[in-house]
């Protein structure tokens, strides 16, 4: 497939063709993903070509049938549902394009692995968050000494995968950090509720608030926002509320935490696990200029990765926790 | 075998409304039984018991001696019973054929339909009808003349025990009333039960054989047509004597200056339009259904294109390009279909009332409740709306009292000119007198009125001058002294 | 002697009557009984912050509800108002960014937004467009250019004065909830009591007829739509400041919402019918049930279901009204 | 008379005329249309490979145009279908996974969906809701129930057969893309040729005059509701085949879609106008419309904004058809 004898050097090379599935380009990730692509692109000649699927696993499968068609020499895949990754998947191998997913997990009904992919590691994120109120809680200002009191809020959709296991994580996090937590104050602003807005802090304010609303007996709030967005509806929500000084917030992802913080606002957004939309595309474009300009299999590249029992391997990644003080150091 | 209808005791109330109290008659195969009452007798109501459209609050019927209790148009119509309603109903997309046939278009075992043998059937019944369209045309591409009778084929073509017409001839022109006319005979021949209501006495004498008298719900009297005369029946159901409608009618005799002018009025539907109307005078405009006089008086208004011509209100020359203009200029229309262009159904009488107008009853805007409360009271009372309130929504009323309400609306602006197309179209004989009068009462107050109407009778009667046109033509115009029925219909005939 | 036949009736049975008569009343039960529920299951339902609470999550639906209202008693409606609501609530955002004033960028906006009403207005009056398909394809592109403008990521603004705008209380009451219950009062009367309002609901009720006595239809829908626009285009600014931020993926699907409100309200699609009061009632009860499910810790999906049951209980509720009122 | 003058003119302009008065017509010139720019922009375009990829990817929506059109001629409309896809297609997966044979899981599921047009009809006729809101309901009990009987989560599968059954090509033509096909001569046929399909042209055009004509303007309706129902049941069960797993969310807006290609097609609200030839065409125009804009790399957003105007450019392009001929 079009692979020429290769050394590392990629200049005097056939520029590269890959193209880049993904779910919905609303999403901040995936335009930074896109960015990190091509600025990747631009030092190893390849070009990057997207496709935006709005959502819809249909539309996705019809887009790689229209990529395939035209042509390119690589995919890589933030798959709409992981449910239907063997569909899309197997498309792929059918044409002999290699494949890498991003975020997303690549694996079939049965747990196997069917392609490479550079995961996030969404557990971690959540246990990052709840580790870092562990540690940091005390200068926070909020009071947890009475731990039967205090509230945990999951601002997270039930319809996304990832966005679950990333509150599950911080839960399991937290109470391992508390033993004293009550389940019954354990709350969850699950913005798949709102059905009207698909914008999700909207959405997430209106859980949110709902929550804290109902509840004035709790002494103080732990929130996690499993994306930026939720916790921007979050922030907004505490706001509102008049409980700033009794909640902590912490969230995943950090591309809306640092515009807030750049705007000195939401003081009580404490801390976001922030990851590199970069380090992910370095993976992903090494692990496929590997397959195209190497010649090696897909089963070959990332050994170090790889699974006991697995084919291919699975890059995990999670984030970084930073905060208001400091931020400018590690996002630019 | 003898087929009879017979109704014992029929009452039905609405809110407020006893639309029909104790009614009890028989009607018998083989006579025209017609049905004859003021607007809001109850004649349609009692014809929609009989198809169980409606559901008699009391009392029952029989046919041929069977105690029936219909509750849909279906069960009737399986039974043998087919009406034809006041209201057209049709579905203007779909072909001639498949309105009549609806759903007994022929068919094989499967549902296929077979529509050459449903269209070849259509031909022949179209041709008994004597009518020029095509079993593929869209109905919604006749004339409202020819969808009539369709709706009237549609009956005929059942072949039902029992039929009913209700004021088939509304919008119906002499040749096809001659056509209609025929086919009830045959259907009398054939034994069946006809019940035919219609306002038109002249018709009723020709037609029926017995006449059921009906007033405020009430059934008053059963007579042989044989054995009535025309005002002992009017005194019957209006309950007064109206006398020489005519004769006795009290005309402006001051026609003043040029209050309206079309000149050289043009468009898709008419062609080199002129007349002029006066201030105080009755201008009628007669011709056979389809002349183009409604087309014409549309363009007037605003209501459709022109493509030459102009409009002088007053002398003075007016740019009309909606019916808002034309309001301002001072012309008001009572439309021929007051279902579709007349009234906003689903709201109250009092706002139907006061559309044009608001802004007369509104301070910066904001409308005053009272005013317009008074007003409205004052037009129901003076139209003699039949109604238990200004707040009654318009669909309740009966045809007649619809029409009054649209008249009424017109008479509170203040205009220089009042076009009335059709306006005793479904009205009854009282009061049509009352609308005749209120013609000239009209322009005595000093507005050209122009009257539209397919009676000739009553066109010729009432109008001071009347223009006749002819496939959107004008092809002339008759003086008071010229006035006659025969001197309009020459001209209505008259080949270009 | 009908009239008096009604006069004569015990006062009580009058009174039922006058109730049963009444689309909102039947309405008004139905919230009580939400709420009723509701503060059963957890009395801190009824507290004033969470009452206050839901008329600020109302906001946005609320007024994108006033918009629909009016047009569909005229007979459109428009599918575009929450997208609508998403780009100039973004370029607003923008707009503060690059340094404007924000009351002139929000008037900016708002002003704006007139041109997205006469766009729909000319599809539907002039090239004859049906309003369903015609306000879905100005949605789609309205939505379109609001992720275009801002490279498909939220905006987020410092300029307090404005936050305060979306965020300051008055009395307890979210200032956006003053401005929606202002709204819903301004264009009740507008809709209730003016020749205006009046004329929208003849245009519904039968464009011809209300033509043929001299109202202008086109002019008068052409107007809606612009109302429509602007209302949306304000609501958007709220939303920018309530959220610190513009968001071009904001309020999607929230037309949906106000639609349902205005029809939960009395609002019918075959036009002519229907007012704001009841509109008002039925934007309550979504929003007391939505915030109800949340309170009492239904799970998400469950939530999804028992809103459409709720829609479902409460327009069959109002059909027992009408059945027993045609009696 | 009228008649003769039609028949004097010219055989060309009777032509022209002919070709005018056909909807179907003009709609098939704008597609043409659409398929040259982007074959002139990249000629992998008309490739028979990607014809018959867009025939596929308008397998799911085009299933739901048919229960649509149906609808909407009837004067009815139903907001459902695709969250009854999205339902059935997911239990279709769970059934098969968990050891029902899958030809019967998928007979079991289309017979199950039965029940979800019985209850949209029993709203619409026997409730008297509006068509519009009482699926619109109906749909957010369906979506619910997708996400909660599969706990939120997709449910891949592994049969087999039943894969295949989604994914197989006859000739390259996608299985999926000839059922699509395969149901519109069906249902085209029912609609254009059996009494049933001119009922529903009937109580479409005039449900009175229907009703007092002896057809059942409810039993008609209730039979459309469960096609429907089924036929988007199916259309979810072959999204699970094409998809290897059962998708809760799968399909969600796709009755817009779905509406959108009847409206493109000549079908109109108001009922009693159109038919399953314009509203494939429609079907095709949007599909080949979207599949181009990929093709040519057009960036997300402008997609979304584009989309919007093709609808737009389309139905004016329609509107100055019959602009000419009312002349
Ligand atoms: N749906 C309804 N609701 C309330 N009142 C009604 C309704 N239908 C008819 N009525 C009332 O019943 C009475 C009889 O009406 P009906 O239509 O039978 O009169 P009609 O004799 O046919 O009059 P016309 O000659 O004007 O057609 C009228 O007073 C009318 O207002
Ligand atoms: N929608 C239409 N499509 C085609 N032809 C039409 C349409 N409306 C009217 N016409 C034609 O225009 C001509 C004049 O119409 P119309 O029936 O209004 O005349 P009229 O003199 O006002 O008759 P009427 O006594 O019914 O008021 C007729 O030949 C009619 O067939
Ligand atoms: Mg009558
Ligand atoms: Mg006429």
């Amino acid at each position: 497939n079009g692979v020429t004898d290769s050394d590392s050097a990629s200049e005097g090379q056939k520029t590269l063709v890959f193209e880049y599935f993904a779910t919905s380009f609303t999403v901040q990730w995936i335009q930074d993903i896109e960015a990190s692509l091509k600025e990747l692109g631009a030092q190893y000649n390849f070009e990057v070509r997207t496709a935006d699927a709005n959502r819809k696993i249909e539309t996705q499968l019809s887009q790689v049938d229209v990529a395939l068609l035209s042509g390119i020499d690589g995919a890589f895949l933030f798959v709409v549902d992981e449910g239907s990754a063997p569909a899309v998947v197997s498309k792929f191998n059918d044409a002999k394009v290699p494949v890498i997913g991003e975020t997303l997990k690549l694996k079939d009904g049965s747990d196997k692995v069917i392609a490479p992919y550079v995961e996030l590691d969404a557990e971690g994120v959540g246990d990052k968050c709840a580790q870092w109120i562990i540690d940091n809680w005390k200068t926070t200002g909020v009071d947890l000494s009475k731990i039967e009191t205090v509230g945990v809020i999951k601002g997270t959709n039930s319809k996304y995968q990832s966005d679950i296991n990333r509150a599950n994580g911080f839960v399991a996090g937290l109470k391992k950090g508390f033993p004293g937590l009550k389940d019954s104050n354990i709350f969850m602003a699950d913005c798949a509720a709102e059905t009207g807005s698909q914008d999700m802090a909207e959405a997430s304010y209106k859980q949110t608030s709902a929550i804290i609303a109902s509840h004035p007996e709790v002494s103080a709030w732990l929130v996690m926002g499993t994306v930026d967005h939720y916790g921007l509806g979050a922030a907004r929500a505490i706001e509102a509320a008049g409980v700033e000084k009794k909640a902590i917030l912490v969230s995943a992802g950090g591309e809306l935490a640092v515009k807030e913080w750049a705007n000195n606002a939401s003081p009580c957004w404490w801390a976001t696990c922030y990851y590199n939309a970069m380090d992910y595309a370095k993976y992903m474009v090494e692990g496929m200029l590997a397959m195209c300009r190497e010649g090696k299999k897909a089963e070959d590249i990332f050994p170090q990765f790889k699974e006991a029992g697995q084919k291919y391997a699975v890059i995990k990644i999670s984030g970084t926790m930073i905060t208001r003080d400091t931020y400018k150091s590690i996002v630019q | 075998m003898e087929n009879y209808v017979e109704f014992k005791n029929i009452s039905k109330a609405f809110v407020g409304v006893q639309a029909l109290d104790n009614i009890s008659f028989r009607a018998d195969g083989g006579e025209v039984c017609a049905l004859l009452g003021e607007n809001g007798a109850g004649k349609s109501t009692l014809l929609k018991i009989l198809t169980g459209a409606r559901e008699a609050s009391s009392g029952e019927y029989f046919i041929n001696g069977e105690k029936v209790r219909f509750t849909s148009p279906i069960e009737a119509l399986r039974y043998g019973v087919s009406v034809i309603y006041q209201e057209r109903q049709l579905v203007g997309d779909l072909s001639v054929t498949e309105n009549v046939f609806m759903e007994d278009l022929y068919r094989n075992k499967l549902g296929v339909v077979n529509f050459r043998k449903s269209h070849g059937e259509m031909k022949k019944l179209i041709n008994l009808f004597q009518m020029p369209f095509s079993p593929h045309d869209k109905v919604n591409s006749l004339s409202v003349a020819h969808q009539q009778m369709v709706e009237i084929m549609k009956a005929y073509r059942r072949n039902s025990m029992i039929i009913a017409f209700d004021e088939p001839t509304a919008s119906l022109s002499d040749p096809e009333i001659e056509v209609l006319f025929s086919l009830i005979e045959k259907l009398k021949q054939k034994g069946k039960v006809i019940f035919y209501v219609s306002h038109r006495m002249k018709e009723i004498f020709k037609i029926a054989d017995k006449i059921i008298i009906l007033k405020d719900g009430c059934f008053i009297e059963e007579v042989k047509t044989s054995d009535a005369t025309e005002d002992e029946l009017v005194l019957k159901m209006v309950g007064r004597n109206i006398g020489d409608v005519f004769n006795n009618l009290s005309r402006n005799d001051k026609i003043g200056e040029v209050v309206l002018e079309a000149k050289g009025l043009e468009n898709d539907y008419i062609k080199d339009v002129n007349f002029t109307l006066r201030k105080g005078e009755v201008l009628g405009f007669a011709g056979l259904v389809g002349a183009g006089r409604s087309e014409t008086i549309r363009a007037i208004f605003g209501a459709d294109k022109l493509n030459a011509g102009e409009i002088y209100v007053n002398g003075k020359i007016q740019k009309i390009r909606s019916p808002r203009n034309a309001i301002l200029a001072g012309i008001g229309v009572c439309p021929e279909d007051r279902k579709e262009q007349g009234l906003v159904l689903d709201r109250s009488i009092r706002e139907n009332l006061t559309i044009p107008i608001l802004h007369n009853l509104a301070k910066l805007g904001v409308i005053s409740r009272r005013n317009e409360r008074q007003i409205a009271r004052q037009a129901v009372e003076k139209q003699r709306i039949k109604t238990p309130s200004i707040d009654k929504v318009a669909v309740e009323l009966s045809g007649g009292n619809q029409q009054k309400v649209i008249l009424g609306r017109w008479l509170l602006a203040n205009l220089r000119v009042l076009i009335l197309d059709e306006p005793t179209k479904g009205i009854d004989v009282g009061t049509k007198a009352e609308i005749y009068q209120m013609i000239c009462d009209l322009a005595k107050s000093g507005l050209g009125v122009i009257f539209i109407s397919s009676e000739l009778p009553e066109v010729v009667n009432v109008s001071d001058r009347v223009i006749v046109m002819r496939e959107g033509r004008i092809t002339g115009e008759l003086k008071r002294k010229e006035l006659s029925e025969e001197n309009v219909l020459k001209l209505a005939m008259r080949e270009r | 002697m009908k009239n008096s036949e009604k006069t004569n009736k015990s006062a009580n049975t009058g009174l039922t009557k006058y109730l049963m008569q009444s689309n909102e009343i039947m309405m008004l039960i139905v919230l009580l009984l939400v709420i009723s529920f509701f503060t059963f299951m957890n009395r801190n339902y009824l507290s004033y912050f969470n009452m206050t609470n839901i008329l600020l999550a109302a906001s946005t639906v609320g007024l994108l509800a006033i918009g629909e209202t009016c047009l569909i008693i005229a007979g459109h409606i428009d599918l575009a108002s929450a997208s609508v609501a998403a780009l100039f609530g973004t370029w607003v955002a923008i707009l503060i960014n690059a340094g404007v004033p924000w009351p002139i960028a929000s008037l900016v906006v708002v002003v704006a937004s007139v041109s997205v009403g006469l766009v729909n207005s000319c599809l539907v009056n002039i090239f004859g467009l049906q309003p369903f398909i015609a306000t879905l394809a100005i949605s789609s592109v309205c939505s379109g250019l609001a992720f275009i403008i801002c490279k498909g990521k939220s905006v987020p603004i410092n300029e307090e004065m404005f936050i305060k705008f979306g965020t300051m209380k008055i009395a307890g009451i979210p200032f956006p909830a003053i401005l929606l219950i202002v709204f819903f009062i301004i264009f009740g009367f507008i809709l209730g009591r003016t020749v205006f309002g009046r004329s929208v609901y003849m245009i519904g009720g039968n464009p011809t007829a209300a033509c043929l006595a001299g109202l202008n239809p086109k002019k008068i829908s052409t107007i809606l739509y612009i109302i429509s626009a602007m209302v949306a285009a304000f609501a958007g600014v709220l939303m920018t400041a309530k959220m610190h931020s513009g968001q071009p993926g904001g309020g999607a699907g929230a037309e949906f919402d106000a639609i349902t409100a205005a029809i939960l309200g009395g609002v019918a699609f075959s036009g002519g019918k229907g007012n704001l009061r009841g509109c008002f009632i039925g934007l309550l009860i979504m929003q007391c049930f939505n915030n109800g499910l949340t309170v009492i810790s239904v799970s998400a999906f469950w939530q999804i279901v028992a809103k459409g049951l709720i829609l479902i209980a409460a327009l069959i509720f109002d059909f027992f009204r009408r059945e027993r009122l045609e009696r």
